[in-house]
């Protein structure tokens, strides 16, 4: 786990470990709606709950191990920012699935033809 | 004393919600809920003291995407209706599934994290400096991905409106092969 | 340069000018002008043999290596003993027979001989190498053919047979790929070469693991007893040419494969494990030749019989006595001289009534005696009548067999023994059924009897049988002399 | 010591074989008869020659000595085994030699005749010499290997002759019979040579008979449940041997090899290829009373049995060649019988130790003679009347003079009436059987009269009985000279053959003796044979309804007689109920259903599999997520659990 970093800062009022715990069951809870959901948006909505878990796990390691630095800090603005750029092609295609099918089903496009 | 007040109802907040956002059956809901978590992930950023985080997570998260999403929805949903779900095998099969996820990390973080980390009381970062990082090109500074991800955007919305034209032609032919369906 | 590669040159040369021949006259004639000359090869071959042999030592002659792939040690290993001369002898005659009773193959007349110089390169590949590996890589040519020429030439269900056929001999082939690398490495890694092998001691426990590989991989493609049962099918579908050169020699592979690479390189093992096999090979002697007693169809009747005398081959090997080995080469020789007699025959009479069904066909002695004759001789053959081949290799097998005192083996012995009895039963119930008796069917009275090129093959086939039959003791001592290095 | 020229009474009929065989129809059919006959008469007159220049040249102080004029290695079989092919000339071989060319010759003049017109005439010589070849390499074996050798190619060669009528059913089942019945005892004839060329690492006879014995120590020494490696040996071949001479049970096939044509029966089912077995048990006869007496004594008991077995079926079979069938089995359990009642004699004693054995061969001799005569003249009878069956006979001998004349003769030899020839030596066997044991005697006796009886109900109702009734059209004539010439030869034969002094030629130590009548004994079996022969024709010499209430009386029996005492039918029901439905039925269906079962389950299996498989494939990334997240999960999980 690398070199030991002792906690100097004598006690935080929240501790590193909550802030992870919560990014976990949001994550978890994103991966839970990715397997079991069929529409399109709905999968969507899950990936977003899973990168902004992420968001969560980068600022907070940013602000607990290095907080002297700003890579997590601009992690999470860049996945921030490629959510948001996936979000509208996503939203795109679904748009244009349920101009081709009617609906906006994931099992329409299983196959990869017509 | 007051930030775990603050921690804990966020904390709850988000869970309860990202649940709700995953199994909720009409799907407008599952968006509301899934701005209600975007929210409260702002207000954690905000407990980390880092305020730009949490203005661009409540502008392009809650304000730009949400607004996306409600739009798609709205374009292809009738309201109220209620969406599918899949059959119980697969429920069942994913809530076992990410339970044993969640368990597993959960044990590991609790395991392994609790002697590490090393809070520092500092200041507001402020705006310049994070320009400055952001446009910098020496060590620690990021210009480089910040051009890629400019780039990236551009080509998503490029991207976006070539994917949703209408092109009336194919799109005629289709809806036959549909009709003969 | 080694003059064996001349084996290999002329199928090489007959498959390019197929490539380039027009019409079927040119096709022909390029085929038997590489067969006879392939024949005219081993007929030199032999003269060369025995005039360079040492009979005292028995070494191989003519060797050579060029080393093709130098990581695994892999070399172009020629070399020849009284076995592979046979052998070589053999099945020169036999792709020229099949030659000329494959005459009027339809369709697709050229790709038919293309693939079946393919198989007989692989066939001459395999007898002439002493390279583990390239012997595996001939063995392989020899088995794809196969494939496509039973699936596209062939009759009744093809298809599944082939299909059937490929599928067992590629996972027996998996099975020797193991055990080839398996000898290579426990041999410490130095040569693919046998003769370089056999120097080397391998230690016992990996003797064993290997042995049984390389037998069931190599027995498969000799019929071994439970693993027969692409050979019925195998040969009702294909077509005549195919089934000859099949049964007569490529059956013949797999148990050269085990005498020369399972029991010289791994005599030991050979010894602890014989009873096992010996046991499935009796078995399999004695179920051949019953099952045989029930088949309607003329060609699985010869394919039953052709499991049971396949196992006697093996049977014999794995009596691990020079006698009994000698005895199983020249059992090789005979059931493939023999049995491709009987594929020949079946194939004109069925050209002409349509059916292999012995109880649709009735007193064709009299309306073709020439194949009718020719069938009875091959029938005497097969049940060993002295004067033809059978009885010399089954005799020198029995004596030989006998020579083990125990009597586990004595009573094996004895129920291979008794295959003579049932083979009678069944041959001359087929012979009795479609040759004697009266004429079943009105149609087949009006029927011809062979043809020149069909009765020139059978008659190569029946002089060779006859030769084998009356005067073995040049053949047997060759073979004997050749065995002094397993033994 | 040289008679080297006993190589071509082998090579000419080899020879004849190949020139008739491979010019097949190309040559007409009288030629071929020329060719085959010629080649024969120069065997026949070399025969003669032979046994002239052996019998008047070999003998050394009183012993007939034993040349092997031609014997070269035909293969080697192990380090000291070696099948030698040659020629080994002894008394008996000899004998073999001028009964078989002389029986043989007749055949094939007689064929000429009798064959005359037949569709495959030149395939028919092309047989005859063969088989003829394979019959004197037999007899000249100098190994038993050689003598096994052509012990086979008689079997095929008698298989051919019976199956010459290959579009008859009938006849293509009877060739099939003898064929396989007679490959089941090679098959223990085989092993029994196995057995004992392992143990004495030789198949030559010279060494095997002449010697201490030595050499059999080792077949003495090592047992087999409860008997000596030995003692197995000579009964296996005994076996071999018993299936060739058609002794109970394994004589089923002789009775159906008539349906060949009559001149072979003639040859091979009477006077040569069955007494093959006879022949062999003398060969090794000095084994078997030097070591495995026993053996010898079964041997006796089993041609008894045989011997009466089928004189009662004899007695009521209505096919005039089958009539003779069972006579040849029971002649040939006589000859069995003489050369086992030997036993109870030491072999040094001239007086009785070569008695059997002398016998035996004395009667294979003459029964050779008379036999193939009646065959020959139930033949000519058979071609003037069209008919196997007795009831289709009758008061022929108005028509048919010389035939009549010569089978009357036959019948008197084997009926043992004196002077012709089957009453010395019939007389010889029953001294040996009386010495061997009063109950012997008496039951070999009861035989003989069973055999004067059946034989004259055959000539009565053959000959006199009732009128002939016109069938075809015309009446029954004489046959053609070529036929009734080896007719009046052989009954010549017979006539003088009991004069030969048969003892001064061929014993059992090769030394000489002088044949005497046990006058007693020579009257017993007189009185009994004149007996029968009366009986048989108060019964049948005119037609009357006695033999049709005798019948009556004892109808279980005549039924049982009649159809051979059922032992076809067992055969028929263990070969085909057993052996083919019982056995060979299921093997077959396990290798289609089980083996070949196995293996298409196999390939069903990796069918299903795959299709199973696929469904991973789904396209669904969902699906692929959910088992990308479980085998990582999977893996960390075991990571830290074999970490910690």
């Amino acid at each position: 786990m690398g070199e030991l970093i002792v906690n100097t800062s004598g006690g935080a009022p929240i501790p590193l470990t909550a802030y992870l715990i919560v990014s976990l069951i949001m994550f978890f809870a994103g991966i839970y709606g990715f397997f079991t959901r069929k529409n399109l948006i709905l999968i969507l909505i899950s990936i977003e709950l899973i990168l902004n878990s992420v968001d969560i796990n980068f600022a907070a390691f940013n602000r607990y191990l290095f907080p002297d630095r700003m890579e997590g800090l601009f992690y999470a603005l860049f996945v921030i920012a490629i959510s948001a750029c996936e979000t509208a092609v996503a939203i795109a295609i679904v748009i244009n699935v349920y101009r081709k099918f009617g609906n906006t089903e994931v099992d329409n496009i299983q196959q990869m033809k017509n | 004393m007051l930030e775990q007040i603050i921690f804990s109802i966020l904390a709850i907040a988000i869970a309860l919600f990202s649940v709700l956002a995953v199994t909720s059956k009409r799907i407008i809901r599952s968006a509301i809920y899934l701005l209600f978590v975007l929210l409260a992930t702002a207000g954690l950023f905000l407990m980390l003291n880092y305020h730009f985080l949490f203005a661009v997570q409540v502008t392009v998260y809650a304000g730009g995407i949400m607004v996306l999403f409600i739009m798609a929805i709205f374009l292809t949903h009738k309201p109220g209706k209620i969406v599918e779900r899949r059959t119980n095998l697969k429920i069942i099969s994913s809530i076992l599934l990410s339970g044993g996820g969640l368990i597993l990390c959960g044990y590991i973080i609790l395991r392994n994290v609790t002697r590490v980390y090393n809070y520092l009381k500092i200041n507001e970062i402020n705006m310049q400096d994070i320009g400055r990082a952001m446009m910098g090109t020496e060590k620690y500074q990021f210009l480089l991905p910040f051009e890629a991800i400019s780039l990236l955007l551009l080509a998503c919305i490029i991207g976006a409106i070539m994917i949703a034209r209408k092109e009336k032609n194919i799109e005629t032919n289709d809806n036959k092969d549909l009709d003969h369906k | 340069m080694n003059f064996l590669i001349i084996f290999i040159l002329i199928p090489v040369i007959m498959l390019l000018s197929l490539f380039a021949a027009r019409n079927r006259k040119q096709i022909l004639a390029i085929m038997v002008t590489g067969s006879i000359a392939l024949v005219a090869a081993s007929v030199y071959l032999v003269i060369r043999y025995v005039t360079e042999n040492d009979t005292t030592t028995g070494t191989m002659l003519f060797t050579s290596t060029h080393m093709w792939y130098k990581p695994l040690n892999i070399g172009f290993s020629l070399g020849v003993d009284g076995v592979s001369v046979a052998m070589l002898c053999l099945s020169s005659v036999i792709v020229l027979t099949g030659t000329f009773i494959s005459w009027n193959i339809q369709p697709l007349t050229k790709e038919f001989f293309l693939w079946f110089c393919l198989l007989s390169l692989g066939v001459f590949g395999f007898f002439i190498t002493t390279d583990l590996f390239t012997l595996f890589m001939f063995y392989e040519v020899a088995l794809i053919p196969m494939y496509l020429l039973i699936g596209i030439w062939g009759s009744g269900k093809k298809e599944y047979s082939a299909m059937k056929l490929t599928l067992m001999l590629m996972g027996a082939s998996s099975l020797l790929l193991v055990g080839i690398l398996g000898i290579y490495f426990s041999a410490g890694a130095v040569s693919m070469n046998i003769l370089d092998i056999a120097n080397i001691h391998i230690p016992l426990d990996k003797q064993l693991f290997f042995f049984t590989l390389t037998f069931i991989g190599f027995g498969v493609l000799g019929a071994l007893f439970p693993f027969h049962t692409w050979s019925p099918d195998g040969h009702a579908s294909a077509p005549t040419a195919v089934s000859m050169l099949h049964a007569g020699v490529l059956m013949k592979l797999g148990g050269y494969g085990c005498f020369r690479v399972s029991i010289y390189l791994m005599p030991e093992a050979a010894e602890i494990l014989a009873p096992l096999f010996l046991v499935l090979t009796a078995t399999g002697v004695f179920y051949g030749a019953l099952s045989a007693i029930h088949q309607r169809d003329l060609k699985y009747i010869n394919a039953y019989s052709s499991v049971s005398h396949c196992n006697l081959v093996l049977f014999a090997i794995l009596m691990l006595t020079r006698t009994a080995m000698t005895g199983a080469v020249l059992q090789m020789l005979s059931h493939g001289l023999m049995t491709a007699l009987f594929f020949a025959l079946i194939g004109t009479i069925y050209q002409r009534t349509h059916t292999r069904m012995i109880n649709e066909m009735g007193g064709l002695m009299k309306v073709m005696p020439f194949l009718g004759v020719a069938f009875v001789i091959a029938g005497l053959a097969s049940l060993g009548l002295p004067g033809l081949s059978g009885f010399v290799s089954e005799m020198t097998i029995f004596i030989g067999a006998f020579e083990n005192a125990d009597i586990f083996r004595r009573v094996l012995t004895i129920i291979a023994i008794s295959s003579i009895v049932i083979t009678a039963v069944y041959i001359l119930r087929m012979v009795g059924k479609f040759l004697y008796g009266p004429i079943q069917n009105e149609q087949h009275a009006a029927l011809t009897d062979a043809v020149w090129y069909e009765k020139l093959a059978v008659v190569i086939l029946i002089a060779g049988i006859a030769y084998i039959g009356m005067f073995p003791l040049g053949l047997s001592d060759m073979l004997n002399e050749s065995l002094s290095l397993i033994k | 010591m040289d008679m080297d020229y006993t190589l071509l009474i082998l090579l000419l009929p080899l020879c004849s074989f190949l020139f008739i065989g491979l010019s097949g129809t190309k040559l007409k059919p009288a030629v071929a008869g020329i060719v085959g006959t010629l080649s024969l008469t120069a065997v026949t007159l070399l025969s003669y020659y032979t046994a002239y220049d052996y019998f008047s040249s070999q003998n050394i102080s009183g012993v007939w000595q034993t040349l092997t004029p031609y014997n070269f290695t035909w293969l080697h079989v192990g380090e000291k085994l070696h099948i030698d092919l040659g020629i080994l000339l002894d008394p008996i071989s000899v004998l073999m030699l001028v009964v078989i060319s002389t029986v043989s010759l007749m055949v094939h003049i007689y064929s000429m005749g009798y064959m005359k017109g037949e569709k495959g005439f030149q395939r028919y010589y092309a047989f005859l010499s063969l088989f003829t070849f394979s019959m004197l390499g037999l007899v000249l074996a100098t190994n038993i290997f050689q003598m096994y050798i052509f012990w086979e190619l008689v079997g095929v060669s008698s298989y051919l002759l019976i199956g010459f009528y290959y579009t008859k059913p009938a006849a293509v089942a009877a060739s099939k019979k003898a064929f396989i019945v007679t490959r089941f005892a090679d098959f223990f004839f085989l092993i029994g040579i196995l057995v004992l060329s392992y143990f004495t690492q030789t198949f030559d006879f010279e060494a095997l008979l002449i010697g201490d014995g030595s050499i059999l120590s080792g077949a003495m020494g090592s047992t087999f449940i409860g008997a000596s490696a030995l003692t197995w040996a000579m009964a296996l071949i005994f076996i071999g041997a018993a299936g060739k001479s058609a002794m109970f049970p394994l004589h089923i096939w002789l009775p159906d090899a008539m349906e060949g044509p009559t001149p072979v029966s003639a040859l091979i089912h009477a006077a040569t290829m069955v007494v093959a077995g006879v022949y062999l048990v003398a060969r090794m006869f000095p084994i078997y009373i030097g070591f495995t007496p026993e053996v010898l004594q079964g041997i006796a008991y089993g041609g008894a049995f045989t011997a009466m077995f089928a004189a009662v079926i004899a007695i009521v079979q209505t096919d005039i060649k089958r009539v003779l069938a069972f006579s040849t089995i029971s002649q040939i359990g006589f000859m069995m019988v003489a050369l086992g009642v030997s036993t109870s004699m030491q072999l040094a004693e001239h007086e009785h130790g070569g008695l059997g054995y002398m016998a035996s061969m004395f009667h294979l001799f003459t029964h050779a003679m008379f036999k193939s005569l009646l065959f020959l003249g139930a033949g000519s009878i058979i071609h003037a009347v069209h008919s196997n069956e007795m009831a289709d006979m009758g008061g022929l001998r108005k028509y048919m003079p010389i035939t009549h004349i010569t089978f009357l003769i036959a019948c008197l030899a084997i009926a043992g009436i004196p002077p012709f020839s089957g009453f010395v030596s019939k007389d010889e066997i029953m001294t040996a059987a009386y010495g061997f044991g009063t109950g012997m005697g008496i039951w070999m006796t009861i035989t003989a009269g069973l055999t004067a009886f059946y034989m004259f109900r055959l000539y009565y109702r053959i000959f006199w009985n009732k009128e002939y009734e016109v069938h075809g059209g015309h009446l029954p004539h004489e046959s053609p000279r070529s036929m009734t010439i080896p007719l009046m030869f052989l009954a010549l034969l017979t006539l003088v053959g009991g004069f030969i002094p048969f003892g001064k030629f061929v014993t059992a130590d090769h030394t000489q003796y002088t044949i005497h009548l046990d006058t007693t004994i020579a009257i017993i079996s007189v009185v009994v044979a004149l007996a029968a022969i009366g009986l048989a024709t108060i019964l049948y010499r005119k037609e009357n309804d006695q033999p049709a209430r005798l019948a009556g009386r004892m109808q279980g029996l005549y039924k049982a007689a009649y159809h051979r005492f059922y032992i076809d039918e067992v055969y028929q029901f263990i070969t085909k109920k057993i052996i083919f439905n019982g056995i060979s039925r299921p093997f077959a269906w396990f290798d289609r259903h089980v083996i070949d079962g196995a293996i298409n389950g196999l390939g069903w299996i990796t069918t299903r599999t795959s299709e199973a498989v696929k469904g991973f494939q789904s396209g669904s990334v969902q699906w692929y997520a959910w088992v990308f997240l479980f085998a990582t999960l999977l893996i960390t999980f075991l990571t830290i659990l074999f970490t910690h």
